[in-house]
C-alpha cells in the first residue's frame, strides 16, 4: 500500500473528463483547437499514468494508489479506485493508446471534430475508470458509461451502414451488462443481509477493522453458477466469445479508425478483465462449473474467427474476426487458471491492444489516401510506399505471433498455461468433454490459421503487380503517420523480447488472485454466508450463529407440524 | 315528444309523493318547526332519538343497531309511500339514462339526462340532502344541461350512427364484465341490514349547531369550517376551468384576420 | 339474503347504493358504445352523479355532513369539467367539423 | 557448465548490419551496403571462428582433462526472457561442438554467398532490402542455432521463416513469386504448429523434474539420464510419451526441412533470387531441421519409433524427390529436387541414430549444393536470367570456371570416391544398414539401405544429366541467347572456394574402419567425435568387411548413375531418352514431370475445400445461423409484440376503459374468488389449535364466533381467529361462524342474523405425542 500515489488515479480519470467539457467550450468551426486540445488532454493523461509505475510496488500483490470516498453514503456506494498488476498495463495501455489515436484521427474525421474529440476524452475516462474502480456500482457506472461515446461514435461518424452497427453494439451489451446488474443487486442484498451492513465494495474495511465487502460473500453453489452466468454473459459479449461475436465485425466495419482502435484496442479487454476482476473471485464454483464451457467457446472462437476471418474480402472486417479469434487465446488462457495461463492472457491483451491497434490505424491510413478497404482493390502497394508497407509488415507479423514479436510471448503462455492446466482446471471437468491438453492442442491450430489469413491480407495488398490505376500515386507515411506507428512498432518489439519486467510486476497479482480463487471454491456449499477466513469480524460470527439456530428452530417447527416419520 | 313524456311522467310522480306525504300529514304526526318539502317531516324522527352525543357515537360503529329503535307503527305508517317513492324515481333515474345512452337524437338524450336528474333530485330529498337537491337542480338540470343544449344548438349536424363499432369484442367483455361487477357489488349492498330503513334515520335530526340535518345552514357550517381549504381550491378550479374553457373554445386568431382581409377584398 | 317482498316493500340504504352503482353501470356503458363526444360527456355526468347518490346515501347512514360537502365539490368539479370539456368540443368540431372520437386519432399515427 | 563471453556477438553482427541496411538502405550507395553486410557477415564468421578455435577447444581441453561427464558446451546467459509462474525462459546461447559445426557453416556460407550476391544482384534496385533480408535471415539462422533452449530456437525458427517469406517474394510484383513465399511460409508454420506442441509435451512432460522449469537442451537432456521413465513412459497407447514428442517435433523439422509432405514449399521457393536459394533453401535454413533431430538426439533415442518414422520418411522422400528430380527442365527445379533428397538423406542418418552422419552430410551437402546453386546462379546470370536447360548445353567453352567447379561439385553430390559426398553419403548408408534398434523389424536397417542406394544412383543420374545437358554438347539457346559470358570474379571466387571445400572436406569424417593415427587420425576421425560429444550415442556394429564393402557398393552407384547419365546425354539430349518418354516410359515420365500430382492433389484436398469452407461458415454460419435467425430474429420477435400491444393501446379512450372495467372486474373476482370460510386444527403441545379461514376478499378479517360444544349455537366469547383448546372441552362437531364484515351480525330486529358457518367433524389426536402428518394435513383441508 503506497500512501503517497493516491492522487494518481483519481487525476487521471478526471483529466479526460475536464478536457471533454473544456473542448466543448472551443468554438464549433475549429477542428485544430479541439484536435490540439484533445491531444494535449490524453497526452498529459499519459504522463500522469506514468506516475503510476513510479508509485507501484511490484512486490506487492494487493491494490495499490488507492482512494476510497463515500459516494452515495445512504447505499454504501464508494468512489473506491485501485490499481493491482493485473489491471496496470491495461490502464497504461488505455492511456497509451489514446493520443495515439487522435493524433491518427486528424485526417478520418471530418465533421464534428469537437464533439469527437469530447466523446473520444469522455471514453478514455469511461475505460480507465471500469479499470480502476473497486466498487461494483461505480464498475458498472463506468462500464455503461463507455457504451454511449461509442454508440455516438459508431452512429455519428460511422460508414454506410452506420445505424444498424451501432444500435446492434448497444443492444447486444445492454443485454449482458443488464443481467450483470441483477446479479450485482443480488450480491449486495445478500451481503447486506448477512452483514447488516449494505455496501457495493468488493472489500470494505469498517471503522472496527472488520473485513466485509462483496468479495467476501460465499454464496450457495447454485446461486454462484447463476451469478456466474450472468456476468459472463455481458463479459462473454464484451470479448466477445464465439456465439456472441456477430456485433463485432459491423461495429468495426462501421466505425471510424479511431472507435475501430480504440474498440478492438481496449473495450475488448474489459471482457477479459471482468471476467479475472470480477466473475471468477466472487464466483468461484460457478466458474469452476461453466469454466470448461467457457474454454471451449473460446477455442471455437479460435479456429471459427480466424477460419471466417480468412473468407472476408474487407480489410477491416478480416481484423475484426482476427480479434475473434485472438481474445479466443485470452480467454482460454484465462480459464486455464494457471499462473503462466493467466499472465499469457494478459500479455496476450497488452499485444493485442497493440498490434490489432496497429492493423487498424494502418487501414485507417490507406482508407484515407484509397477510400476503400476491399481487398480487390489493393496490390502492390509496396511499391509505392515502402517505409508504410515495412512498418505494417512487422505489425502483421506480431499479430500473428512471430516469436520475438508481442504476439507471441501471449499466445505462447496461454497456450503453455493450457496445456499443462490438466490438474488445476476445476475437477468437475466433465469426461464428455476435451482434455485441456487437446483443447490447448486444437487452439494451437490457430497458429496456422493466423498466419494464412494474414499473409494473404498483407499479399493482397502489399504484394502482386501495381495494376490498379488509382494505386499510382499513393505517398508514403507522412511524418504524422510515422509519429503513429513507430511507437507501436518499437513497444511491439520491446514486449517481443523484453517480456519480464511486464510479466515481475503482474505476477503477484496473478498468484494472489489465483489463492484466493482456489481458497474461496474450496468454501463449502451452505447459506450465504461471509468467508470464514480468520480476521473475520465476531458481529458477522454471531449473526451466522443465530441465522443457524433460526433454522434449527425452523426444522423443529416443521418437524412439529409434519411429525417425525 | 320524449321530452314530454318525462315531464309528464316526473310531475304525476311529485303529485303522488305528495298526496301520500299529505295522508301521513292527516294522520298528525308532529311537524317539524322548519318543513320545507313535503315529505320529509313523516320521515322525522321522534326528537328522543337525536343527542349530539348519540350523534358521535353513530359515526363511530357502523354495524351497530341505531339507538332508539322506532315504533313498528311509525315504520308500517310510512313504508309504503316511501317505497313507492323510491322506487318511482329510481326507476324514472334508470329510465333517463338509458334515454341518454340509447337516444340517436341528441336532444331527447338531453332531456332524458334532465329527467334522471330530477328524479335524482327527488332521491336526495329522500336522503334528507335538500341543500343538495336544490343545488343539483339549479347546477344540473339548470345550469350544465343549458350548456350542452347550447352546445348541441351550435353543432347542430345531423345525428351520426350511435354506436362505435370499432372495437366490438371488447366491448362485450367490458359489457359483461360491468354486469358482473353491478351484480356482485348489488348483492353485497342488498346484505345492509334493513333495520336502518328510511323510516327511523341514521343521522340527527339537528347537528351540534343546532340547524336541521342538511338543510343550507348546516351544509354551509360543515363546508365552511371542515372543509374550507377544498372549496378555495374547488373555486380556483373553476376559475381556471373558465379561463380555459374561452381560451379553448374561441376561434383561432388567424381566423379574424383572414375574415377582415375578406371584407375589404370585396369592394 | 332477505325475502323479496322486504326488498321491495322496504326501502333501505341498500336500494340507494345499488341503484347508484346502476346509474354508474350504465354510464360506463354510455362511454364505451356511442361515438359522439357530447353523449360520451353525459354519461361521464351520469357516472359522477352516480357517485354523488352513493356519496349522499353514505352521508345519511354515517350521519355525517361531510358528504354533503363533498357531493357539492363533485358538483363544481363536474361543472369545470363539463365547461372545458364542451369548449374542447366546440373546438374540435370548429376544425374538422364532426365529433366522432373514433375520427379523433391525429396522435395515434 | 561453463560460460563464454561476446557469443551474442555472431548473431548480433548480422542483426545490427540487417537493421543499417533496412532502414537506411534507401539513402545509402550501393557499395556502402554491400560493404556493411558482407562486413557484418565476416566479422560474425571470424568471431565464430575465434569462439570455437579459442574458447571452445581450451574448454574441451580442461573438460577432458577433468574426464568429466554430460553435456560439454559453453554458456552465455543474456537476460531472463520469460519468466511466468514455475515457467523461466533465459535467452542464452550455448556453444557447443554441434552448434559450433553449425555457426561455422552458416556464417562461412553465408559470407561467401553475399559476396556472391554483390556480383549477382548488382542491377538489384531494392539492393539495401536484399541485402538486409539476408543479413536478417544470418541473424536468425545463427539464433537458431545457438539458442540453448527450444524457445529461444523457435525465435530464430520463425525468423529464418520469416526472412524466407520476405525473400522468396522479394520480386513481389509477380503474384507467383509472392504466392510462392506465402506458402513457403504457411506450410512452415504447420511445422511450428506441430513444433510447439511437441515443446509443449516436453515442457508438460518434464517440468517440476529436478527443479527442470526452462525447456533447456541440457536439462533436457539430463532430465533424459536421471530419470529416463519420463520420456519412456507409456503416453499413447503403447507408445513412449518420447515417440509422441519426437514425432510431433519431427513434422516440425519436416516442415523446415522440406520432407513428405510438407515438401511442397521448396520447389516452388526457386522464385527467390539464385543466392537466395543456395544460402536459405540449401545450405543452412532447410537443414534446420537436422540440426534439431540432432540437437534432440538423446529424445529420439529414448523411442524407436520416432527414429523408425524419421527414417522411414526421409528415405521415402529422398526417393520421391530424386524422381521427381529426372524430368524438370529448370536448372534450378532439378537443384531444388536434390536438395530435398538429399535432405532426405540425412534425416535417414540421424534418424537411424548415425547422427554425426546426418551432421556430416548436412556440412558436405551445405558447400556442394550452394555451389551447385551459385554455379547455376553464374549460369543464368551468363545466359540472361533464363534457367531453361532446354537451351543450353556446350555452354563450358562460354564460361569455363563455372563448368570446372560445377564439375566437381557434381562429383560430389554423386558420392564419386574421395569426393566429400562420398564419405558423407557413405557414412549414412552405412549407418543404415547397421541400424538394427531394438523394436526395428530386422529388415529395416537394410530396406532403408536400398531405398537410399537407389536414390543415390537416381541422384547420380538426374545431376549429371543436368551437368551434360548444360556444358556438354552443343549450345542450342542462339535463338534465345547470343552471348552467353563467364560471369565476375565476386561470383566465381565463391565457387571456387566452395569447390575446393566440396573436394577436400569429406576428409575430416573418414570412416573408422581407416585407421589413422596421430594428428591424422585427429583431423580424419573429427567430425564424428567432434558431434558426438553433444550427441546421444547409439551402439552400431558393423564389421570392417562389410564397411568396406559398403564403401565399394557407394561408389560403384555413384560412377553407375555418371555413365548411364553419360551414355545418355553425353552429347546433349538423346534419341532414345525421346522415344522411351514418348513411348513405354511415358507415364512414368510425366508423373515425374508432373511432380506425382502432388500440388494438385493438395489444392484439391486442402487449399480449396479451405476456400469452400471459410466462405461457407462465413456466409451460413456467421450470416445466416447467427446474425439473421438469432440476432435479428430476436429483434424481430420483440418488434412483433410491440404491434399486438400497439393494436391494444390505439390512442382510443373507449378501449382503455374497457381494460379499466376488465380489470376492475378481475380485481374483484380474484379478491372475492374463495369467500366461503373455514378452519383448520392440528395438535400442538398443550391441546389442539383451532385455526378459523373466515375467507379472502371481503370476508378476511371479519369477526368471528366458535360453536365447540356442538350445540349450534355460538359459544359466547369465542371470539380469536386462532383457538387452543384441550381436547376435553372440544364435542365432535366444531362449528365456525363468520360475522357478516360489513353489515354485523344482527338484523333490523337485534336478534341474531344469519350467520354464514361451516361445520366440520374433528378428529382428536392424542394430546402427548405429536399429531401425526395425516391428521395435520387432514386439518388443513375445508
Amino acid at each position: 500500500m503506497n500512501p503517497t500515489g493516491g492522487f494518481v488515479l483519481p487525476v487521471i480519470l478526471a483529466l479526460p473528463l475536464l478536457g471533454a467539457l473544456f473542448v466543448m467550450l472551443t468554438p464549433r468551426g475549429e477542428g485544430a483547437i479541439a484536435r490540439g486540445v484533445g491531444l494535449a488532454v490524453s497526452t498529459a493523461t499519459f504522463l500522469m499514468s506514468l506516475l503510476v509505475l513510479r508509485y507501484f510496488d511490484g512486490k506487492d500483490a494487493g491494490y495499490q494508489l488507492t482512494t476510497d470516498a463515500v459516494w452515495v453514503s445512504s447505499l454504501g456506494i464508494h468512489m473506491k479506485l485501485g490499481i493491482d498488476g493485473i489491471s496496470l498495463w491495461l490502464v497504461l495501455l488505455t492511456t497509451f493508446l489514446t493520443p495515439l489515436t487522435l493524433l491518427a484521427a486528424t485526417r478520418s474525421i471530418e465533421k464534428h471534430v469537437r464533439e469527437f474529440v469530447a466523446a473520444f476524452l469522455v471514453l478514455e475516462t469511461g475505460m480507465l475508470g471500469a479499470f480502476v474502480s473497486l466498487d461494483l456500482f461505480v464498475f458498472y457506472v463506468f462500464w455503461e458509461v463507455m457504451l454511449i461515446p461509442m454508440y455516438l461514435m459508431i452512429g455519428i461518424w460511422g460508414g454506410q451502414r452506420r445505424l444498424y452497427a451501432s444500435i446492434k453494439f448497444v443492444l447486444y451489451t445492454m443485454v449482458g451488462s443488464l443481467l450483470m446488474l441483477v446479479a450485482i443487486f443480488y450480491l449486495y442484498v445478500q451481503h447486506g443481509q448477512i452483514t447488516g451492513i449494505y455496501t457495493t465494495e468488493l472489500t470494505h474495511i469498517t471503522a472496527s477493522g472488520q473485513t466485509l465487502g462483496l468479495a467476501h460473500v460465499v454464496l450457495p453453489h447454485d446461486a454462484q453458477v447463476w451469478c456466474f452466468a450472468a456476468f459472463a454473459l455481458a463479459f462473454a459479449i464484451k470479448v466477445p466469445l464465439f456465439p456472441l461475436h456477430t456485433w463485432l465485425p459491423d461495429a468495426h466495419v462501421e466505425a471510424p479508425t479511431p472507435g475501430s482502435v480504440i474498440l478492438a484496442g481496449v473495450l475488448l479487454k474489459l471482457g477479459i478483465y471482468g471476467f479475472i476482476r470480477l466473475a471468477m473471485p466472487l464466483f468461484p464454483y460457478g466458474a469452476a462449473v461453466l469454466a470448461p464451457y467457457i474454454a471451449i467457446l473460446a477455442v471455437i472462437g479460435i479456429v471459427y474467427g480466424a477460419v471466417v476471418a480468412f473468407a472476408q474480402d474487407d480489410v477491416k472486417k478480416l481484423v475484426a474476426y482476427s480479434s475473434v479469434s485472438h481474445l479466443g487465446f485470452c480467454a482460454l488462457g484465462l480459464f486455464s487458471l494457471t499462473v503462466s495461463g493467466i499472465e499469457g492472457s494478459i500479455y496476450a491483451m497488452l499485444s493485442h491492444g497493440l498490434t490489432t491497434g496497429g492493423l487498424f490505424l494502418g487501414i485507417g491510413m490507406l482508407y484515407e489516401r484509397r477510400h476503400t478497404r476491399r481487398l480487390a482493390e489493393y496490390g502492390g502497394i509496396w511499391k509505392q510506399m515502402p517505409l508504410f508497407s515495412g512498418l505494417y509488415l512487422i505489425i502483421v507479423m506480431g499479430s500473428a505471433g512471430l516469436p520475438g514479436l508481442s504476439g507471441f510471448v501471449g499466445e505462447f503462455l496461454s497456450l503453455f498455461g493450457t496445456f499443462n492446466a490438466g490438474d488445476t482446471f476445476p475437477k468437475a471437468w466433465p469426461h464428455y468433454l476435451p482434455s485441456p491438453r487437446l483443447l490447448a492442442a486444437i487452439s494451437t491450430t490457430g497458429v496456422i490459421l493466423g498466419a494464412i489469413y494474414l499473409l494473404f491480407m498483407f499479399q493482397k495488398v502489399f504484394f502482386g503487380p501495381l495494376d490498379k490505376s488509382k494505386n499510382g500515386h499513393l505517398p508514403d507515411v507522412t511524418l504524422r503517420e510515422k509519429a503513429v506507428l513507430l511507437p507501436l512498432v518499437v513497444l511491439i518489439f520491446v514486449l517481443g523480447f523484453f517480456p519480464r519486467p511486464f510479466l515481475a510486476k503482474m505476477e503477484p497479482s496473478v498468484k494472489a488472485f489465483l489463492a484466493d480463487y482456489h481458497e474461496k471454491l474450496a468454501q463449502p456449499d451452505g447459506p450465504a454466508r461471509m468467508m470464514s477466513a480468520d480476521g473475520s469480524p465476531d458481529a458477522i460470527k454471531v449473526k451466522l450463529d443465530d441465522a443457524a439456530a433460526k433454522l434449527d428452530a425452523a426444522a423443529a417447527r416443521l418437524g412439529n407440524a409434519g411429525g417425525k416419520p | 315528444m320524449t321530452a314530454r313524456v318525462l315531464t309528464a311522467i316526473l310531475a304525476v310522480l311529485f303529485v303522488v309523493l305528495a298526496f301520500d306525504a299529505g295522508a301521513a300529514h292527516a294522520q298528525g304526526a308532529v311537524a317539524p318547526v322548519d318543513a320545507k318539502i313535503g315529505p320529509a317531516p313523516d320521515f322525522d324522527p321522534p326528537r328522543s332519538a337525536t343527542t349530539a352525543g348519540k350523534t358521535v357515537s353513530k359515526r363511530d360503529s357502523v354495524a351497530s343497531p341505531a339507538p332508539g329503535a322506532p315504533t313498528n307503527a311509525a315504520a308500517k305508517r310510512t313504508k309504503g309511500g316511501m317505497a313507492f317513492a323510491f322506487w318511482g324515481f329510481a326507476a324514472l333515474t334508470v329510465l333517463g339514462s338509458l334515454f341518454v345512452i340509447t337516444r340517436r337524437n341528441l336532444i331527447t338524450a338531453v332531456m332524458g339526462m334532465v329527467g334522471t336528474f330530477f328524479a335524482l333530485a327527488a332521491l336526495y330529498m329522500l336522503l334528507y340532502a335538500h341543500f343538495l337537491a336544490i343545488i343539483q337542480m339549479l347546477v344540473y338540470a339548470g345550469a350544465i344541461m343549458v350548456l350542452f343544449v347550447f352546445v348541441i344548438m351550435i353543432l347542430n349536424k345531423p345525428e351520426d350512427e350511435p354506436f362505435a363499432l370499432s372495437g366490438r369484442v371488447g366491448k362485450v367483455l367490458a359489457g359483461l364484465a360491468m354486469a358482473y361487477l353491478v351484480f356482485r357489488i348489488g348483492s353485497v349492498l342488498i346484505d345492509v341490514p334493513a333495520h336502518v330503513t328510511m323510516a327511523q334515520n341514521a343521522a340527527p335530526a339537528r347537528t351540534a349547531a343546532g340547524d336541521d340535518w342538511g338543510s343550507t345552514a348546516a351544509v354551509g357550517m360543515n363546508l365552511f369550517n371542515d372543509y374550507l381549504f377544498p372549496f378555495e381550491a374547488v373555486s380556483l378550479t373553476l376559475l381556471i376551468a373558465v379561463v380555459g374553457a374561452i381560451a379553448i373554445a374561441r376561434p383561432l386568431k388567424d381566423d379574424e384576420p383572414a375574415a377582415e382581409a375578406a371584407t375589404p377584398g370585396g369592394h | 339474503m332477505p325475502n323479496l317482498s322486504t326488498v321491495f316493500s322496504e326501502v333501505g340504504y341498500a336500494h340507494f347504493l345499488v341503484l347508484g352503482a346502476v346509474l354508474f353501470a350504465i354510464g360506463v356503458g354510455g362511454v364505451l358504445l356511442r361515438r359522439n363526444a357530447l353523449i360520451i360527456m353525459m354519461s361521464i355526468e351520469l357516472m359522477l352523479n352516480a357517485g354523488n347518490l352513493t356519496i349522499l346515501t353514505f352521508a345519511r347512514m354515517h350521519g355525517d355532513l361531510g358528504g354533503h360537502s363533498f357531493a357539492m365539490i363533485v358538483m363544481a368539479v363536474a361543472a369545470a369539467e363539463v365547461a372545458v370539456g364542451l369548449a374542447i368540443v366546440v373546438a374540435i368540431f370548429r376544425g374538422r367539423r364532426h365529433v366522432d372520437v373514433d375520427r379523433m386519432n391525429l396522435l395515434k399515427h | 557448465m561453463d560460460t563464454v563471453k561476446f557469443l551474442w556477438v555472431v548473431p548480433f553482427l548480422p542483426l545490427a548490419g540487417a537493421f543499417l541496411n533496412l532502414i537506411l538502405g534507401k539513402r545509402l550507395s550501393r557499395q556502402t551496403v554491400h560493404f556493411i553486410a558482407v562486413a557484418a557477415v565476416a566479422a560474425s564468421f571470424f568471431t565464430a571462428l575465434y569462439l570455437v578455435v579459442g574458447p571452445l577447444r581450451e574448454a574441451y581441453g580442461v573438460w577432458k582433462h577433468d574426464g568429466r561427464q554430460g553435456a560439454f558446451g559453453l554458456d552465455e546467459h543474456l537476460w531472463t526472457w520469460i519468466q511466468a509462474g514455475d515457467l523461466k525462459l533465459d535467452l542464452a546461447f550455448r556453444l557447443d561442438p554441434l552448434s559450433s559445426v553449425m555457426i561455422l557453416i552458416v556464417t562461412f556460407c553465408s559470407t561467401l554467398i553475399h559476396i556472391y550476391s554483390t556480383g549477382y544482384m548488382e542491377h538489384e534496385p531494392r539492393y539495401g532490402a536484399y541485402f538486409g533480408y539476408l543479413n536478417l535471415f544470418t541473424g536468425a539462422m545463427l539464433i537458431l542455432v545457438l539458442g540453448s533452449n527450444m524457445p529461444v530456437m523457435f525465435i530464430g525458427w520463425e525468423g529464418v521463416g520469416l526472412c524466407s517469406f520476405l525473400l522468396i517474394g522479394f520480386w513481389f510484383e509477380n503474384e507467383a513469386y509472392a504466392t510462392a513465399g506465402r506458402k513457403a511460409f504457411v506450410v512452415n508454420r504447420i511445422g511450428d504448429f506441430a513444433f510447439l506442441l511437441g515443446m509443449f509435451l516436453l515442457w508438460w512432460a518434464t517440468h517440476g523434474v529436478d527443479g527442470g522449469k526452462s525447456l533447456d537442451f541440457v536439462m533436457l537432456r539430463d532430465v533424459a539420464t536421471a530419470h529416463p521413465d519420463i520420456y519412456e513412459h507409456k503416453f499413447w497407447f503403447d507408445e513412449r510419451l518420447a515417440a509422441a514428442a519426437g514425432i510431433l517435433l519431427f513434422i516440425g523439422a519436416a516442415g523446415k526441412s522440406a520432407q513428405l509432405p510438407l515438401y511442397v514449399w521448396l520447389p516452388d521457393a526457386m522464385a527467390g533470387p539464385t543466392p537466395v536459394s543456395a544460402l536459405i533453401h540449401a545450405a543452412t535454413m532447410v537443414t534446420a531441421g537436422v540440426y534439431m533431430v540432432a540437437r534432440l538426439s538423446f529424445l529420439f533415442a529414448s523411442s524407436t519409433t520416432a527414429m523408425a518414422v524419421v527414417s522411414i520418411v526421409g528415405a521415402l522422400t529422398a526417393l520421391t524427390a530424386a524422381f521427381m528430380a529426372f524430368a524438370q527442365t529448370d536448372l534450378k527445379k532439378v537443384l531444388a529436387y536434390s536438395t530435398v533428397s538429399q535432405l532426405g538423406f540425412m534425416f535417414v542418418g540421424v534418424g537411424t541414430g548415425n547422427w554425426s552422419a546426418g551432421v556430416f552430410h548436412l556440412m558436405t551437402h551445405a558447400f556442394f549444393k550452394a555451389g551447385l546453386f551459385l554455379g547455376a546462379g553464374s549460369v543464368m546470370h551468363g545466359m540472361e536470367g533464363s534457367g531453361d536447360i532446354r537451351i543450353m548445353g556446350g555452354l563450358k567453352k562460354y564460361m569455363p570456371i563455372t563448368r570446372i567447379t560445377f564439375l566437381i561439385y557434381c562429383l560430389a553430390i554423386a558420392g564419386f570416391p574421395l569426393t566429400s559426398g562420398f564419405f558423407s553419403k557413405d557414412e549414412i548408408l552405412a549407418g543404415a544398414w547397421a541400424a538394427h534398434h531394438d523394436g526395428w523389424p530386422a529388415f529395416l536397417g537394410k530396406m532403408l539401405w536400398v531405398m537410399l542406394t537407389v536414390a543415390a544412383l537416381g541422384t547420380a543420374f538426374y545431376m549429371w544429366r543436368l551437368y551434360f545437358l548444360v556444358f556438354e554438347g552443343e549450345y542450342r539457346g542462339k535463338a534465345q541467347v547470343a552471348h552467353p559470358h563467364e560471369s565476375p570474379i565476386n561470383m566465381t571466387g565463391p565457387l571456387m572456394v566452395l569447390a575446393f571445400l566440396a573436394l577436400v572436406a569429406g576428409f575430416i569424417g573418414i570412416p573408422h574402419v581407416i585407421h589413422l593415427s596421430g594428428t591424422l587420425g585427429d583431423i580424419g576421425h573429427f567430425l564424428p567425435e567432434w558431434v558426438g560429444l553433444s550427441t546421444k550415442p547409439m551402439e552400431m556394429h558393423l564389421s570392417s568387411g562389410t564397411t568396406y564393402a559398403l564403401l565399394g557398393t557407394a561408389s560403384v552407384v555413384g560412377l553407375l548413375g555418371i555413365g548411364l547419365a553419360y551414355a545418355l546425354y553425353g552429347k546433349g539430349p538423346s534419341k532414345i531418352v525421346d522415344r522411351f518418354t514418348a513411348g513405354a516410359g511415358k507415364p512414368l515420365y510425366e508423373a515425374s514431370k508432373n511432380k506425382l500430382w502432388v500440388d494438385e492433389g493438395y489444392d484439391y484436398a486442402f487449399v480449396r475445400p479451405f476456400r469452400a469452407l471459410a466462405k461457407g461458415t462465413f456466409e451460413i454460419v456467421d450470416r445466416f445461423i447467427i446474425d439473421t435467425v438469432l440476432v435479428n430474429g430476436a429483434g424481430f420477435v420483440m418488434s412483433l409484440f410491440s404491434r399486438v400491444s400497439r393494436w391494444i393501446q390505439n390512442g382510443q379512450v373507449q378501449r382503455y376503459l374497457v381494460g379499466v372495467v376488465f380489470g376492475a372486474a378481475l380485481i374483484f373476482w380474484w379478491t372475492s374468488r374463495n369467500d366461503h370460510p373455514s378452519f383448520s386444527y392440528k395438535a400442538v403441545p398443550g391441546g389442539i389449535e383451532f385455526r378459523a379461514e373466515p375467507g379472502h376478499g371481503l370476508r378476511s378479517g371479519a369477526a368471528v364466533r366458535w360453536d365447540f360444544d356442538g350445540d349450534g349455537q355460538p359459544d359466547p366469547g369465542e371470539t380469536a381467529p386462532v383457538v387452543i383448546k384441550r381436547p376435553g372441552d372440544v364435542a365432535s362437531r366444531v362449528t365456525l361462524f363468520v360475522v357478516d364484515p360489513v353489515w354485523g351480525e344482527t338484523d333490523k330486529d337485534g336478534k341474531p342474523k344469519h350467520l354464514a358457518r361451516v361445520t366440520r367433524r374433528v378428529k382428536l389426536p392424542v394430546v402427548e405425542a405429536p399429531a401425526t402428518p395425516a391428521a395435520a394435513t387432514a386439518g388443513g383441508v375445508p
